[in-house]
């Protein structure tokens, strides 16, 4: 290596030997992906072994010099049989492994703890249930199911966490949903997937995968002082939601405790089960969503709430599971892991209205 | 590697390019821009689509030199996201689609089909021009100060969020796309009525199945495409909102008409490459193509399945997950019979005689390419895996293996098998090897490493990107210098050979097609008399009892 | 295979086919035979409707997936439409349809005059379809229902506004948002409809081009690909416009 | 230039079918007919009815004008296919967009 200075081949040497070759895999669905990874490289493997032995070895056998003469094959049936059936067989194999993964991926558990994702040009704000607001970070406890709830505010993007090897886009005006169960704490890269304009290269982040400890003193150290469904009864009652949907026998609207999970009549005669897409189209499109039995009277909210406001919205709704009172204080500990970290009801609930970013 | 070959040029200190053919039967510039012959509007296209890619291989090198570094320095990032929307729609619209068809297809189908022409001359004609209109908007678009929009143009993003030349890449794509439903239109005419005598349809050359498969999916895909670009425009000219969903229209419908056509696209991007293959390998190996009807075959079922798997571009995005499933197992369906071709290309060379000029270099190359590519998209086609896949660099290394491995290695292969019989000229055969493998080694290095990069998670269409990836984006730009090398060299030694070249004779490679069988370059209306076909297609002894009868009548 | 014509076969013996003092002035010198030329561009022309489908099948599936999300918007705002102008413009289409057909019979007969007259026939029907399109495009541009440029969704918040509709169908008033989505309808309307008048466009022109052509006895003496291709043109026209009609102006009519 | 002029029933394309003006009228008469009803029963509540019997009449339009007018009755086996072909792709991609946003509302997602 004397053509080489000792510096620049020392560098070399070291820039060259430490470079990634694989992916972390920092959640419990990591593995089950990878070992499906791994069986298609496998076959990938056989089959270009295949191909390749037989290109080489007919070429070296059947060249010119050595087979002068070709011999005419028309074909053989059963050959073109196998090749066929053996690889529609491996693919079918691979499309069932696939789906089953995919749904698995796609299919949050009940007990998964929610975390709400606003995606915009170019930034992922994360809304936790206590409040905690982030900004192209996102942390996690290790060993608890989570569950992203994501939307997109102007474009198309999409949500990336190689280390987890789950994605999912984020779409304007319509809820989509992921989930993951974090294995190892770490900190993992965060990507924007979906091409979504000029800085499109900058909506990364991180994933900090925490010990529950850890985050229990995270979620303590960084809680804005309301929780998500706190800021959402504020707003509930700010925009006056309360006027109508409050329980009373002669109220305008439905009541809307413990109505999330439920299936209710809307009064096109249709059935529908009450999840986050279904509150949001209620909020922002409620001629369109009358509960049957009731008038539609509700003004549209369209353009008036930020995605944020209507999740905050949304989560307050989804743990309402008692009467309504104004200044009703939610125990939203019992939404977190832990019971420390309580942040402190604040006074005037009623004061701000819009939710605070 | 062997020296025995089995070109046969006639003997070069009398053999002259015969002095009436189709380059010279007219002169002047408009005999070439009023011509109706096949053969000169192939001519045509082979310079403009050379001339686009390589524009589209500038700007990929432009690419490649800004990913070099973890930061975007040497463009700014909406330069780097013009660069790459102008890339891939270049590559994809003014080469990939109309590349094999519009030149090889266009030149050899009359002949192979043994017709004085295409069936409608003037359409033809008409392509090349609304191909051209197509390729100055483009440029115009370039020059007014490009697009960024990714060449998928996603709504909302390319309607409500950007304000660059949206409309004339548009309505640039719209016309191109028109070009390309009338060639298309054009080959199935003709495939289907100007067939000489005795051409039964398995007696057609396997190039003619899988382009007549091509045009299928150009006939019946590239209107959705242009109707769906007509809404795009639309939303920013007038505002209208099908596809914006702050209006009630619905960005997902987009994805669906969208990909109706690019999925298919992609088929219309290989199958013609594929047809190249066919003839390509038989012709070295000097036997017919094993399982002749099983590869005919196989094309068609490629352009009717092609139809049905465009949602797997969708997987993420939200469709129902049990429109997912119906349409991954589809997916997996269309893959069966790329690699029943596969096996068939290989045991065509069993116990063939088998010789290793350029071509058949650039078709080995491509049949190792494509099976990485086309494995590769099981993947991605997988819904499990996709998940992960989808959206980096292992998608980008996937369809360029696809694309640049498969396609642009058939087009190679291609335009060195039948470039004699265009110009009656040999190239040199020791450069052009060269050339081959250069390009094969550039390949490699160039997008191996991608699908580490994107197993890694590194998403496509990134300008910056994390530091830890820079040594295997060194790799693919140190590969794609390699590989620029490779494209840059048939251009050099190909275009010496028009003047320098050894004379080729009729039929330099013993081969069978019918376009062997007239004169090179041919006359203008290819045959001097309409042939009869009374032998199967890829039939040596054929040509073998010919040849001694040719020599046993001197 | 039987379903192409190899008339060739005499042509394959002859030395100098290109020109044959034989051929018909009309035939092109690419093809062996008159019938492989008509069977050629007849396909070629069928083909071409092919795309012609694909391309309208793209709209056709957005006002479907519309329709079943603001159907609503869509009944309201079909009775804005004029049922009296869209039938009659269906009967003035169906009417043209026929006499092209007309037309290619009196072609196939070689009746110069009835062709002449039968394709100005059309022509007339084609115009006067345009014109009445016309004037339902004036009118919807004067009720403020043209998306994009001049819209405005006061007629479906306010039902009684636009008297003459009320007093018809006496719409409920649509909620803000469901009001909005009618300009999703209008806006597949002339979509559509605009996609359709552009077809119609080209067709007139080419038609005025074949009864110039016709005047000149071109198409009398055995060679009627042109006109009948151009039919079949005209025909598909005809079908596009045939779902058209109930899907945008019939929506529901009742109540 | 001018060749002797060929008599109708030697027509060069010998397959051609020419259909006689009483098939036109017919189809006319029918198609005027059906315009008419469809246009009725459109002011008939007949529920969801309403629109598949709009779309019945418009399908039985369409088949006439093409198989009549279009001359696809008389055409050969290729030119049936193709017509059948494109009506095949076009319920295909309406089809298949359909069973994605129908079945979307399915199950959980």
């Amino acid at each position: 290596m004397n053509y080489i200075s000792p510096v620049l081949w020392q560098f070399l040497q070291h820039w060259m030997s430490n470079f990634p070759l694989f992916p972390p895999e920092a959640s419990k669905i990591a593995p089950q992906m990878d070992a499906l990874f791994f069986f298609m490289v496998l076959v990938s493997l056989v089959g270009l072994t295949i191909v390749i032995l037989l290109v080489l070895s007919f070429s070296i056998l059947y060249n010119k010099t050595r087979h002068p003469h070709a011999t005419q094959i028309e074909g053989s049936t059963l050959l073109e049989a196998t090749w066929t059936i053996i690889p529609l067989g491996l693919f079918l194999i691979m499309f069932v492994w696939g789906a089953l993964l995919y749904f698995r991926v796609y299919t949050p558990p009940a007990n998964a703890m929610n975390i709400y994702v606003v995606g915009k040009q170019w930034m992922w704000k994360v809304e936790h249930p206590g409040g905690q607001h982030e900004i192209n970070e996102l942390h996690v406890p290790e060993g608890v199911p989570v569950q992203l709830t994501l939307i997109s505010q102007d474009v198309f993007h999409s949500f990336s966490i190689p280390a987890f090897r789950v994605k999912r886009e984020a779409i304007p005006g319509r809820y989509t949903s992921v989930w993951f169960e974090a294995t190892r704490p770490g900190t993992y890269h965060l990507f924007c997937t979906q091409y979504c304009g000029t800085n499109h290269s900058q909506m990364i982040g991180h994933v900090v995968v925490m010990t529950p400890d850890d985050y229990k003193k995270w979620l303590a150290g960084s809680t804005s002082g309301n929780s998500l469904a706190q800021n959402g009864e504020r707003l509930f009652a700010s925009l006056s939601c309360n006027a109508c949907h409050n329980n009373t026998p002669d109220a305008r609207g439905p009541n809307l405790a413990n109505v999330y999970g439920s299936s209710i009549t809307l009064s096109s005669g249709e059935r529908v089960r009450v999840d986050d897409a279904f509150l949001r189209s209620a909020i922002l499109d409620p001629s369109e969503n009358v509960k049957q039995g009731f008038v539609p009277i509700m003004p549209t909210y369209q353009g008036q709430i930020s995605e944020e406001g209507v999740i905050s919205l949304v989560e307050y709704i989804k743990h309402l599971d008692s009467n309504y009172r104004i200044q009703q204080t939610l125990n939203t500990t019992q939404l977190l892991p832990s019971s420390e970290g309580q942040p402190a009801p604040s006074g005037n609930a009623a004061a701000s209205g819009e939710v605070k970013q | 590697m062997s020296t025995a070959t089995i070109v046969s040029l006639p003997d070069q200190s009398t053999a002259r390019v015969p002095k009436m053919n189709f380059l010279t039967r007219e002169n002047g510039l408009l005999s070439w821009l009023l011509t109706g012959d096949h053969k000169r509007i192939a001519t045509l296209y082979l310079i403009s689509i050379t001339f686009f890619f390589f524009i589209g291989g500038a700007l990929a090198g432009l690419i490649r030199l800004e990913l070099l570094t973890p930061q975007s320095d040497l463009l700014a990032m909406d330069t780097y996201n013009k660069v790459f929307t102008m890339h891939g729609i270049i590559m994809i619209f003014f080469f990939l689609v109309p590349s094999v068809p519009a030149t090889l297809g266009n030149f050899l189908i009359p002949m192979m089909v043994g017709a004085k022409d295409l069936a409608l001359p003037k359409i033809n004609l008409l392509s090349w021009y609304l191909y051209m209109i197509a390729g100055v908007m483009a440029i115009y678009t370039m020059i007014a100060g490009g697009v960024d929009t990714g060449w998928t143009f996603t709504t909302p993003l390319s309607t409500h969020y950007l304000n660059t030349h949206v409309i004339s890449t548009g309505l640039a794509i719209f016309v191109a796309g028109f070009s390309s439903i009338f060639t298309g239109l054009n080959f199935i005419v003709t495939i289907h009525k100007m067939r000489c005598p005795g051409m039964t349809w398995f007696r057609l050359p396997l190039f003619v199945w899988s382009n007549y498969a091509a045009s299928i999916l150009m006939v019946l895909g590239t209107p959705v495409l242009a109707i769906t670009l007509v809404l795009i425009v639309l939303e920013r000219t007038v505002g209208i909102g099908v596809f914006d969903p702050a209006k009630g229209g619905d960005p997902l419908l987009f994805q669906h008409l969208f990909w109706f056509y690019s999925h298919p696209a992609v088929y219309i991007m290989i199958l013609p490459g594929m047809g190249v293959i066919s003839e390509v390998v038989s012709t070295f190996s000097r036997k017919r193509v094993f399982g002749y009807t099983a590869v005919a075959f196989s094309s068609v079922a490629i352009a009717v399945f092609g139809f049905f798997v465009w949602a797997h571009h969708m997987f993420i995005m939200g469709i129902s997950n049990y429109a997912a499933l119906v349409f991954s197992l589809l997916t997996m369906l269309v893959a069966v019979p790329s690699a029943i071709k596969i096996f068939n290309w290989a045991f065509t060379l069993y116990k063939g005689s088998i010789t290793f000029e350029t071509p058949m270099l650039y078709a080995f190359g491509f049949m190792g390419l494509f099976t990485i590519g086309g494995m590769t998209g099981v993947f991605l086609g997988a819904t499990g895996t996709d998940i992960h896949l989808t959206e980096t660099y292992f998608i980008v290394a996937h369809f360029h293996f696809v694309m640049v491995g498969g396609m642009l290695m058939a087009f190679l292969s291609g335009i060195h098998f039948w470039w004699p019989k265009w110009t009656g000229r040999m190239y040199p055969e020791k450069i052009s090897q060269f050339a081959a493998v250069t390009t094969f080694i550039g390949f490699n290095l160039t997008f191996f490493p991608q699908f580490i990069l994107g197993m890694l998670g590194m998403p496509r269409r990134y300008a910056s990107y994390p530091p830890e990836f820079q040594v295997l984006n060194v790799f693919s730009t140190a590969g794609a210098t390699v590989l620029g090398v490779g494209y840059l060299l048939p251009i050099l030694y190909l275009t010496w050979s028009l003047k320098y070249g050894a004379v080729a004779g009729d039929n330099p490679w013993q081969a069978t097609g019918l376009e062997w069988m007239t004169q090179s370059p041919p006359l203008t209306e290819n045959f001097p008399q309409i042939p009869v076909m009374d032998h199967e297609a890829y039939d040596y002894e054929w040509l073998e009892r010919q040849q001694q009868q040719e020599v046993a009548s001197v | 295979m039987s379903d192409t014509t190899i008339t060739a076969n005499r042509a394959a013996t002859e030395t100098e086919s290109a020109h044959h003092p034989a051929h018909p002035s009309f035939q092109r010198h690419h093809f062996e035979s008159v019938s492989q030329q008509f069977d050629a561009t007849n396909f070629a022309m069928w083909l071409f409707l092919l795309t012609e489908i694909m391309f309208f099948g793209g709209l056709f599936t957005s006002y479907l997936i519309m329709r079943n999300w603001y159907y609503p918007a869509f009944v309201e705002g079909s009775h804005h439409l004029s049922i009296f102008w869209g039938t009659t413009n269906t009967a003035v289409l169906i009417t043209s349809s026929f006499t092209m057909a007309m037309s290619v019979y009196s072609a196939q007969m070689k009746q110069k005059g009835k062709l002449v007259m039968y394709l100005v026939l059309t022509f007339i029907l084609g115009l006067a379809f345009l014109c009445i399109k016309g004037i339902e495009w004036h009118g919807e541009w004067v009720d403020h229902h043209v998306p994009g440029l001049r819209f405005s969704d006061a007629d479906f918040l306010n039902p009684k506004l636009d008297a003459d509709v009320y007093k018809e169908y006496h719409d409920a008033p649509l909620s803000p948002e469901m009001a909005q989505n009618t300009e999703e309808y209008f806006f597949l309307y002339f979509a559509m409809t605009g996609m359709h008048a552009l077809h119609m466009i080209v067709g007139i022109g080419l038609l005025g081009f074949i009864i110039f052509r016709a005047r000149q006895g071109a198409y009398t003496s055995g060679h009627v690909t042109f006109v009948e291709n151009f039919g079949l043109y005209w025909h598909f026209v005809d079908v596009i416009w045939i779902f058209l009609y109930p899907l945008l102006y019939l929506i529901s009519r009742h109540t | 230039m001018q060749l002797e002029q060929p008599r109708p029933d030697e027509t060069p394309g010998e397959h051609i079918h020419i259909v006689s003006p009483k098939v036109y009228g017919t189809i006319f008469v029918a198609l005027l007919f059906l315009t008419a009803a469809t246009c009725g029963i459109s002011y008939v509540d007949l529920g969801v009815f309403n629109a598949v019997v709009a779309m019945a009449i418009a399908c039985t339009k369409m088949t006439l004008v093409v198989l009549f007018f279009m001359h696809i009755k008389y055409s050969n086996k290729l030119t049936k296919l193709t017509v059948a072909s494109g009506i095949f792709l076009f319920l295909s991609l309406i089809g298949m967009i359909m069973s994605d946003y129908i079945s979307r509302a399915w199950g959980r997602w």
